[in-house]
């Protein structure tokens, strides 16, 4: 039974559990998900989970390098997002398809 | 010349011979090739004689003469020379090879003119003599085995002559195979008497002997002399190894006179003989062997009455014969033993080669239910058959006679002797003139059943010259070993053959407890001189003048008689009993284990790679959506360990 | 230099066969370079001192010293008669192959002779990962030539030989890593490969426990040889590679490779653990008596006449590794000798097998019969190998067979009275074959041969009596003066038994300690 | 951190490779642009390309030879591992681009971007072996992989390809987003994500069970297992690998895994985790079920990519084997050397392998079967007799160099006690000798036409010659090289 202050109080664990959320609701998208796009969004937002986690540590200890880092991330989830979209048309153009489930020529 | 020299000479005469006409094996020239082995082994012969005159110029203890070649196997303190020695009893050994063996090989030149495979068979047959010779003159027991063996595979090589024939290759194969079973044990043997007495040496070994006797079962020397005596069951063809030698009658005639009946067959006598010191001190095998010599003898003898194969009625002839010198050997008699050896070899070789000359005659008829009256066709080999004849039946005073009486009274009144044992061997003897007689009235006498195809001839003089010589022998042979009741009777004549002799034997420690008086040997050679006598004269009217009381006989005995035609199955039962299980037992450990077991189980193994290669191939199904879950397992499993454990 | 020169000349010709233009004279090149190896080897016969047990013309150098594995090569009188073998073997090979190998006739000769240095290799070797390199190597070629110039199911032999012997290397490969490892103790500090700082192991056994380092190596080091050997049970590889593998192939494999197996038992497993071989050697007895019986009895029923000979080698074999095990004077010198003869007159078995096989092409017992009339020379030749196979006095095999038998006997007389029934079986086994073949009626095969004239059977050609005819030579000498052989041996397997349980070559001052003793 | 942030010319002179390899990167592209978007000659690509990495080595050497140098503070460390390593990948990748020249699917008409995307994939790859900082690996690792994955989808006609490339971003997207996670973590538990500093107190942390720090541990040490696909984390490799075009296959399988695993073993090796036995344990039984899995599946493969991607599996987890050992204790760099020289020999023959089959290729679509080598040996004899050499050192049959590989990595792990890993590990090469016969088997015992593709293939023959004397040579002669990355690691 959470105490009243665990609404009240914003402490770095509140931070870290929607972290933690976001994460793992990334994560089932990646794992649930059949449209090619949302798992790319899935993805961003684990990435995204990641920075919330950064920024949160970065304040607890009062230093600047977790924001730093932050920009890493998110450079190149967008460098990420650029090469997966890129790969996402190349491949609707040989499959005219974004589901997933469609792309299991390779297996055993 | 030296003795060295004259064995050197002596050995490789044979061998030469055998290499000269080995290499030319294609060639059907026989006289050229019956020159060569007969003349190789006539100077053996020579040989023979001269070590013999050196012998006899020596004082009766130093009749020893040594050589050793090489030393041929030495490892740790296993050490084997290739020595020979001749002392009295090798001596006898070689007269009789080389002289019976030039004989044989005189007679073969005749007798196997007309084939094609003429030098190849001098050339074994050579190659025989000089693996005899080995097997006499060795000095230590492996040297022996050396010919032993050796002539095992010439026996091989020469009933398999006419290989064309399945049912001959099958009887070389027989023979050989049975003979190995014998040698496994002679093999034990050696090992056992040199883990004993640290040598291998026949005269050290009969020098090591201990002067106790060995009353169990489990001594050293008891085992080792009855492992010696299995092997001497093999070569010999004693029971129960006894049932190669009438199947090795496949082979040429000439061969079965001086392979199967004058010289091989009678090498475990000859061993026993050898290494009586060590056999006198293990009374436990000498009981055995002369049951086991008995018991062969009487019957092979039963066997004997019903074959109708000229050869095969020899063949169980000399395997009850070999029973007696057993007999003899085993009552501690070993005089006798080597005694009956000579004359049997004489008369023996002398009934083959008779036998030989028959079949030559008859076109290579050997069933004597198709033969009668050759008598008159025949007159030189029949006049020597009867020589044969009666001295094997053990007629006065033909060689026979003193051997054979011999050992049925040492059967008797040797402390290790039993009534049993002279009873087995008066039956036994009976037994032989009962059949011999058979054979002589049903081939030479009576009336004519050959076939019209066939006309018999008598044998030129290159057979029939040697079958003189022997028959000569047959009748004097025994004269060297006259007993003494009958020595003292006619005057006094000395027995060369004991006097011979006495220098290498030893005497039964218990001798000296029992006496015998001489009217018990009188009546003893009286009863079986005349149940010879009357079982002859039995089977002289049964077979010429009573037409069909042979059946009658034979019917009254019904199935008796059958089980004796079939020479009580024992054929048969070893191939039911031992031969076929093994085969089948055999094909099934093939299938069994290595086909069903072993490869099984690296096949299960191997399914199970593929097994779980299947596995993981179906793990991986190509849906990324799974890879990603794998992961995310991974992670959790691994994290829950970490945390848990 | 000597070793050096007689391990890799092989791999300079086999180098120099593949790059032979002339198709025609490649096995004639061949050939000469076999005899070369040979007169080499013979040369360096020459320079063994027979009478001493050390190891001699050593060559060590530092090869991995990080490890310390070093090209360590040694020669003693246990070596010595492997080797010769080796290398005698091989021209009497390749002219025994002149006309069956009618294909990549360089590779097969190329392949001969990496076969040859890794044979040789591991008979030299002195340094187990050296040694492991050989071992290893001598796989490859043996694939092969089983593989491309084999019978219609070489593959799954060839496979079958590979994985078996290769599953069991690996442990042992393990085991030498795991020695290795302990060499610091014994070398101050630094791993050490050599044979030599393995011998001064004191492993620790403890008896009774199967789970000591002592006994866990001894296993693993056996099990590779064993597999090798083949010891039952480990022996299936061996038939369907000898069936399907080309005659100079099964020459090889029964003549030299098989020796490997034993030799490595009597140069790394009895001297390296001494206290689990001696506690764990029945269970070898028990495999090799079982061996010679089993492989005798299942020889016997063999439809295919290359199978029998296979089969009669797992009996063979099996004296061998009983001989060895013995531990005394009698079995190791017999073993010893018994590795030649078998080398010798099983060689000699195949490749009259595949003489008669060229002829024919046909293995099946039951479609002979009267070969004998047909090809006398033939015949005469295969009787007296037989001979020697069934350990008929006066030719090699007896020498072998009667001193392990004899050893056997002191080690245990029961073991003496099962293993002395192999006499007796082989005698049937192989006899029994003979009669089939060559006596008898003629068979389908002669009289379909009769028939056409373009197929007739004829009898040994002038080449291939001269491939006999060394081997013929080697079974009487090897019978007749058996000295002449084990006096090579004889000091050194004297100074092993001597010495079993803390082995070690001895050195120059040390050896002539002992022989003054 | 807090002190002043000086970059001098050594850090210049330092990560001069990348810059070369950056620098002529952009050659061919610009080329390219410059001729209107039309491609030159692609044998002048691929020798600007080459020489880009001759340079890079080069430097490599030359600047970063004597060890033990670190630039920008510390944040890339130039030391053995990464000279190594660094030489292995480039060099390797060296092979790789003569294969890219040759084979049919990528020499099309994109072969300078082709060019340009692996050079800065290799740049990536050198970023991550030289990286100290968690970050700096996190962006070694997305440069390599970004560009990998647009290399892999850049065969034009393959659909297969395009699957692998989405699969293999997805997949490693998701791998680096559990890694960052981790890293995340770390900064939360430790306030640093340089390795050095943080190892620091690993122990300490490990020992007291931070769960933050264990978690954060965890995330990162898999994230590197997905990397050099570790079971369970492989299941990409057999998929991309055989979806890829061969030689970016043989890339992946060379140059990026020795990447990979060179930044995994720089962490593990981190004295700071002896002792963590269950972080060690867990990666015990991931080796094993990593060989085991490999080896088992590749036994039932018929396609031959998919037979060397699992036998890439199996390697993976020998290697594995050795950074165990490096990890576990205080030892001198024996393991992480064992580890360093098994990548050297495994990319040398795995390159080979790949390169035989990228001959074989006769246009983009074809799937090499193992059964289709047949009669190779017979059309193409030396060629065959490499392939059987890489395949016998694949196997680690003496006097190969594969062979000398697993003795050093086994004895690693025998050194440290690992005796069980060594035990399972000669017991699957067992199991992978029995998969690697079969190629040779089927080139030299079975009848049939296998041929390289009619195209002119010298120059990747050329690669698979030298790279065949290199097992070999180097197998006689591995001792000596050895002793050199020990002593440059130490």
């Amino acid at each position: 039974m959470p105490s009243t202050s665990f609404l009240t109080d914003i402490s770095i664990n509140h931070y870290l559990i929607l972290s933690a959320i976001l994460f793992s609701i990334g994560m089932a998208g990646v794992l649930l998900r059949r449209n090619i796009i949302v798992l790319f969004m899935s993805i961003e937002l684990m990435l995204n989970a990641v920075n919330i986690s950064f920024v949160t540590f970065s304040h607890y200890f009062d230093k600047v390098d977790g924001q730093v880092m932050v920009f890493f991330v998110m450079t190149i989830a967008a460098a990420e997002a650029a090469v997966g979209l890129a790969l996402a048309v190349s491949i609707f153009k040989r499959f005219k398809e974004v589901n997933i489930r469609f792309f299991e020529h390779l297996k055993g | 010349m030296s003795h060295q020299m004259l064995i050197a000479i002596l050995l490789l005469s044979p061998l030469v011979g055998f290499i000269l006409n080995g290499v030319r094996f294609r060639s059907s020239n026989y006289l050229l090739a019956g020159s060569i082995a007969t003349g190789a082994v006539a100077v053996s012969f020579a040989c023979a004689i001269a070590l013999f005159m050196q012998l006899v110029g020596l004082p009766p203890e130093q009749r020893r003469l040594t050589v050793s070649f090489f030393e041929w196997i030495s490892v740790g303190s296993f050490k084997v020379n290739a020595g020979f020695v001749v002392d009295q009893i090798s001596a006898i050994m070689i007269l009789i090879i080389t002289g019976v063996g030039s004989l044989i090989h005189l007679f073969s030149i005749g007798y196997m003119h007309h084939d094609k495979g003429v030098t190849k068979y001098f050339a074994y047959l050579n190659f025989f003599l000089f693996n005899m010779l080995i097997l006499v003159l060795g000095d230590s027991l492996l040297t022996m085995f050396v010919g032993w063996e050796g002539v095992g595979l010439c026996s091989y090589l020469l009933i398999g002559f006419w290989f064309n024939d399945s049912a001959k290759a099958a009887a070389g194969m027989k023979a050989f195979i049975t003979n190995r079973i014998g040698d496994a044990a002679f093999i034990i043997g050696m090992f056992i008497l040199f883990m004993t007495f640290g040598t291998l040496n026949m005269h050290e070994l009969n020098g090591l002997a201990p002067t106790i006797m060995e009353s169990s079962w489990l001594g050293a020397v008891t085992l080792g002399t009855l492992m010696l005596f299995i092997g001497a069951t093999g070569k010999s063809a004693q029971i129960p190894l006894y049932v190669w030698l009438p199947d090795a009658m496949a082979g040429p005639t000439p061969v079965s006179a001086l392979i199967h009946a004058a010289t091989m067959v009678t090498a475990g006598v000859y061993m026993i003989v050898r290494l009586n010191p060590l056999f006198v001190v293990a009374p436990n095998t000498m009981m055995v062997i002369a049951i086991v010599g008995a018991a062969t003898a009487v019957l092979a003898a039963t066997i004997g009455l019903t074959q109708t194969d000229i050869k095969k009625v020899l063949a169980y002839s000399t395997v009850s014969q070999l029973g007696y010198m057993f007999l003899a050997v085993g009552v501690g008699a070993f005089g006798a033993g080597m005694f009956h050896l000579m004359t049997h070899a004489f008369f023996k070789a002398l009934m083959f080669l008779g036998s030989g000359s028959v079949i030559h005659a008859m076109h290579e008829e050997q069933d004597i239910r198709k033969m009668g009256g050759l008598k008159k066709y025949l007159p030189i080999t029949h006049f020597t058959f009867v020589l044969g004849w009666l001295a094997i039946i053990g007629m006065p005073p033909f060689a026979g006679f003193f051997s054979k009486d011999e050992i049925l009274w040492f059967a008797y009144s040797s402390p290790r002797g039993h009534i049993l044992l002279w009873i087995a061997g008066a039956i036994g003897a009976t037994l032989t003139a009962f059949y011999m007689t058979r054979l002589m009235a049903l081939t030479f006498w009576g009336s004519s059943r050959v076939d019209k195809s066939v006309h018999p001839h008598e044998s030129p003089l290159v057979m029939t010259i040697p079958l003189m010589v022997l028959g000569l022998l047959s009748v004097i042979g025994g004269w060297v070993g006259i007993p003494h009741v009958i020595s003292e009777f006619v005057g006094h004549i000395p027995n060369f053959w004991e006097h011979w002799l006495e220098p290498l034997i030893t005497k039964l420690p218990e001798a000296s407890q029992v006496a015998h008086s001489a009217t018990e040997e009188w009546a003893l050679m009286g009863v079986s001189v005349s149940l010879a006598s009357i079982s002859a004269l039995a089977a002289f009217i049964m077979y010429t003048k009573k037409a069909g009381a042979a059946d009658k006989v034979a019917n009254a005995f019904g199935p008796v008689y059958k089980l004796v035609d079939n020479k009580y199955y024992v054929d048969e039962a070893y191939f039911g009993v031992i031969i076929n299980p093994l085969v089948s037992a055999s094909r099934d450990l093939w299938h069994y284990v290595d086909v069903n077991v072993i490869d099984k189980a690296t096949y299960k193994i191997t399914d199970l790679v593929r097994g779980g290669g299947s596995f993981v191939r179906s793990l991986q199904n190509g849906n990324m959506q799974q890879y990603a879950m794998y992961v995310v397992l991974g992670v959790v499993i691994a994290l829950s360990y970490m945390l848990v454990g | 230099m000597m070793l050096s020169l007689l391990v890799f000349l092989p791999v300079f010709f086999a180098l120099v066969v593949a790059i032979w233009p002339q198709k025609s004279t490649v096995r004639h090149l061949a050939l000469g370079f076999s005899i070369i190896e040979f007169l080499v080897s013979l040369l360096m016969l020459q320079k063994f001192d027979s009478n001493s047990a050390a190891l001699q013309m050593v060559e060590k150098v530092s090869w991995i010293d990080r490890f310390g594995i070093s090209y360590f090569m040694g020669i003693d009188g246990i070596s010595l008669m492997l080797v010769m073998l080796t290398t005698f073997l091989t021209p009497i090979i390749i002219l025994g192959s002149w006309k069956s190998i009618d294909q990549r006739v360089k590779g097969f000769h190329s392949a001969l002779f990496i076969l040859q240095t890794a044979m040789l290799g591991s008979f030299l070797a002195m340094d187990a990962i050296l040694f492991y390199v050989f071992w290893e190597l001598s796989l490859v070629p043996m694939y092969f030539i089983v593989g491309i110039w084999g019978g219609s199911r070489r593959i799954y032999a060839t496979v079958k030989f590979f994985i078996y012997t290769m599953a069991g290397s690996v442990l042992m490969l393990l085991a030498i890593i795991f020695m290795m490892n302990l060499t610091p103790e014994v070398t101050g500090g630094v791993m050490s490969a050599s044979l030599l700082d393995f011998y001064k192991l004191e492993i620790p056994f403890i008896s009774g426990d199967f789970f000591t380092t002592q006994t866990m190596l001894f296993f693993a080091f056996a099990l590779a040889f064993a597999i090798k050997v083949p010891m039952f049970p480990l022996h299936t590889w061996l038939p369907d590679a000898h069936v399907e593998a080309p005659t100079p192939g099964s020459v090889v494999l029964a003549g030299v490779m098989l020796k490997m197996g034993t030799y490595c038992f009597l140069r790394w497993v009895i001297p390296l653990f001494p206290e689990a071989t001696e506690h764990y050697g029945w269970i070898f007895i028990a495999a090799g008596v079982i061996g010679i019986v089993y492989g005798a009895l299942v020889a016997m029923v063999q439809p295919d006449v290359k199978k029998l000979v296979a089969y009669s080698s797992v009996s063979h074999m099996g004296y061998i590794i009983v001989g060895l095990f013995t531990m005394n004077a009698y079995g190791l010198n017999g073993g010893l000798y018994q590795m030649l003869n078998h080398g010798i007159s099983t060689g000699a078995l195949f490749l009259l097998i595949g003489m008669i096989y060229e002829r024919t092409h046909s293995r099946e017992i039951s479609k002979y019969g009267g070969l004998a009339s047909a090809l006398p020379i033939f015949t005469i030749i295969f009787v007296i190998v037989t001979m020697s196979s069934i350990a008929v006095p006066l030719t090699n095999g007896f020498i072998g067979e009667f001193l392990i038998l004899l050893g056997s006997f002191q080690y245990s007389p029961a073991v003496a009275a099962v293993s002395v029934s192999g006499v007796v079986l082989g005698a049937a086994y192989m006899l029994w074959m003979v009669k089939r073949v060559f006596f008898g009626p003629k068979g389908q095969l002669v009289l379909e041969s009769e028939k056409d004239a373009h197929h007739a059977l004829h009898d040994l050609s002038a080449r291939e009596i001269v491939v006999m005819a060394p081997l013929l030579l080697m079974i009487f000498w090897m019978g007749l003066f058996p000295n002449h052989f084990m006096d090579y041996s004889k000091v050194s397997v004297d100074y092993l038994i001597k010495n079993k349980m803390n082995y070690s070559f001895p050195t120059g001052a040390e050896q002539a300690h002992t022989e003054e003793k | 951190m807090n002190s002043a942030i000086t970059i001098g010319l050594s850090d210049i002179l330092l990560i001069s490779p990348m810059i070369a390899l950056f620098v002529f990167s952009l050659i061919p592209l610009t080329i390219k642009v410059l001729r209107g978007n039309r491609e030159q000659n692609p044998a002048a690509s691929m020798i600007e390309a080459l020489i880009g990495l001759a340079l890079s080595a080069a430097l490599l050497i030359v600047f970063s030879g004597n060890g033990g140098a670190t630039a920008f503070n510390g944040q890339l460390a130039f030391d053995g591992l990464t000279l190594w390593i660094g030489l292995i990948s480039i060099i390797i990748g060296g092979g790789a681009i003569v294969m890219m020249y040759e084979n049919p699917a990528t020499r099309g008409a994109q072969f300078s971007e082709l060019l340009f995307l692996t050079l800065n994939s290799l740049l990536g790859a050198l970023i991550l072996i030289s990286a100290v900082n968690l970050i700096t690996v996190f962006i070694g690792l997305e440069l390599m992989s970004l560009s990998l994955y647009l290399m892999i989808a850049m065969s034009h006609e393959q659909k297969i390809s395009k699957e692998a490339a989405i699969k293999y971003f997805v997949l490693g997207s998701f791998a680096s987003a559990i890694f960052l996670y981790g890293v995340s973590f770390i900064y939360g538990s430790t306030g640093t994500v340089s390795t050095l500093d943080l190892m620091k107190n690993a122990e300490l942390l490990l020992k007291n069970g931070n769960h933050l720090f264990l978690f954060g541990f965890a995330f990162i040490v898999l994230g590197f297992c997905f990397k050099v696909s570790i079971a369970p984390f492989h299941a990409w490799t057999p998929d991309v690998y055989q979806g890829a075009p061969t030689p970016v296959t043989s890339f992946m399988a060379t140059s990026i895994k020795a990447a990979s695993f060179a930044a995994f073993l720089r962490i593990i090796a981190s004295k700071g985790l002896i002792g963590s036995d269950n972080l060690f344990l867990i990666l015990q039984w991931f080796a094993v079920i990593t060989m085991t899995v490999g080896n088992v599946a590749a036994l039932i493969q018929n396609n031959f990519k998919r037979t060397l991607a699992y036998s890439s599996i199996a390697h993976s987890g020998y290697v594995l084997v050795g950074v165990i050992a490096s990890g576990v204790s205080e030892n001198s760099a024996y393991g992480a050397s064992s580890v360093v020289f098994y990548l050297l020999t495994y990319s040398l023959m795995t390159m080979g392998a790949f390169a035989i089959l990228s001959m074989i290729e006769k246009d983009e679509n074809n799937f090499v079967q193992t059964d289709d080598l047949a009669g190779f040996a017979k059309n193409r004899p030396v060629l065959a007799l490499c392939m059987t050499v890489f395949l016998l050192s694949l196997a680690g049959l003496p006097p190969a160099l594969g062979f000398f590989g697993k003795l050093y990595l086994f004895s690693a792990a025998v050194n440290e006690g690992l005796l069980w890993l060594a035990l399972w590990g000669v017991i699957n090469s067992v199991l992978g000798a029995y998969y690697y016969l079969r190629p040779i088997v089927v080139m030299y015992m079975k009848d049939g036409d296998c041929n390289t593709s009619p195209q002119s293939n010298y120059a990747t023959a050329v690669v698979v010659v030298i790279s065949a004397l290199l097992i070999i040579g180097l197998g006689v002669a591995s001792g000596p090289l050895f002793n050199m990355i020990e002593k440059s690691l130490g």
